[in-house]
């Protein structure tokens, strides 16, 4: 298991291969990327600052991986998120889950992003034309978490 | 009782501080308690604070809710609902 | 859209920073990684031999991808699959799918792989210390894809 | 009428040969009768076409039935269940 909070990009394909190397009866990996997006809520975004709460960002990572484990059979799993400046394009996060079951690998990739995006501490600051903005909460995020009670 | 409180993000600043120690009347308490005492300050403490914002609060670093207990030295955040992934 | 049939290895990392290029407001990327086991039913594999029905498999994933971007709001979607002779370990299969709604993303990407093994013209040969034999399809990938119905 | 038969994997091991012509009486018929002309040459025809084995049909690269139309000069495929990705 690999959790990292860090500021420095990431090589998803060489993340890939790595969990592969060290799951080899895994099967299959399902993962996700999150990028930060060119446009939000309709402006134009030319960048953004991820702060987050350091004390608790890793504690709180590996408790939604633990919960993860404890509902599918896992073989391993990569976390990885950026905190700190980034740009339209740049990776944010990359949630990564080897199982010798596909259906198992889909479930707890989305799970452990659903959980991610509702419960770890971790804030978006966007810069827009219009200055600097806090990305507001979605709904839609909420209800994707509350999916798997 | 003392405990250390923590702002992130759009409570950070606005409160205009990261961090501050605040003290709590009693040896123990629960964080209701606690956000009554910093309602009293006014805005934008009772803006943010508000029963119709959907603050977030961790004692110790777990979430926790407006029963949870609290002691001396605890480290208690405040924060609005995340945005990371 | 990709749709590849080919001998050659493929570059994870590459594939999905194309693919994020290309779509820059998707804010998001679900993909599966398919990869040879060491061991198949309790033998060892030394590797495989994949074949397939060339004037078919193209159209069959095609066909496959149209279907899932019918039924979800996609902005883009990578299928590479591997044919010819492979080693443990290997990757198969990469199905990597951009969208702007995270729910959307994984639900595509577990319906084309779900699709895919059950409906794509591939076929399977293992050599094990017993020597060759051929993969048996499995039940658990027939319930997978009927979910979708 | 006549059509082009491809088979793959278990199927073209065991029947000893990837493609062959057929001729089917007629100018149309069903995939059913053509399934029926090759059973009666015995195994392991009958092994792999009997109706608790589950062998696919594609007519023209396209996934067909049983009921599936058949006109002169069709490619149809049958093969084992798929087992790739």
């Amino acid at each position: 298991m690999k959790i990292q909070v860090q500021e420095q990009d990431f090589d998803v394909g060489g993340e890939l291969a790595a969990l592969a190397a060290g799951a080899p009866d895994a099967g299959g990996i399902a993962s996700f990327l999150g990028l930060v997006r060119e446009t939000s809520d309709g402006s134009a975004v030319a960048g953004m600052t991820l702060e987050h709460y350091p004390a608790m960002t890793r504690k709180a990572l590996e408790d939604i991986v633990a919960q993860a484990a404890a509902r599918w059979m896992l073989r391993d799993v990569v976390v990885i998120h950026r905190v700190g400046a980034l740009q339209p394009g740049d990776r944010i996060v990359l949630v990564a889950v080897a199982s010798a079951h596909r259906g198992e690998a889909f479930a707890a990739c989305e799970f452990i992003m659903d959980m991610l995006k509702t419960q770890a501490p971790f804030w978006k600051k966007e810069r827009t034309p219009a200055g600097e903005r806090w990305v507001e909460a979605r709904a839609s995020d909420d209800a994707a978490a509350r999916r798997w009670r | 009782m003392k405990v250390k409180l923590l702002y992130f993000a759009v409570l950070r600043e606005r409160f205009g501080t990261a961090e501050e120690t605040l003290e709590l009347p009693g040896e123990q308490a629960r964080v209701a308690a606690l956000i009554d005492q910093l309602r009293r300050r006014g805005d934008p403490w009772t803006e943010f604070l508000a029963t119709d914002y959907p603050y977030r609060v961790a004692v110790n670093q777990q979430l926790a809710g407006l029963v949870s207990p609290l002691k001396d030295g605890d480290e208690v955040a405040i924060f609005p609902p995340v945005t990371g992934g």
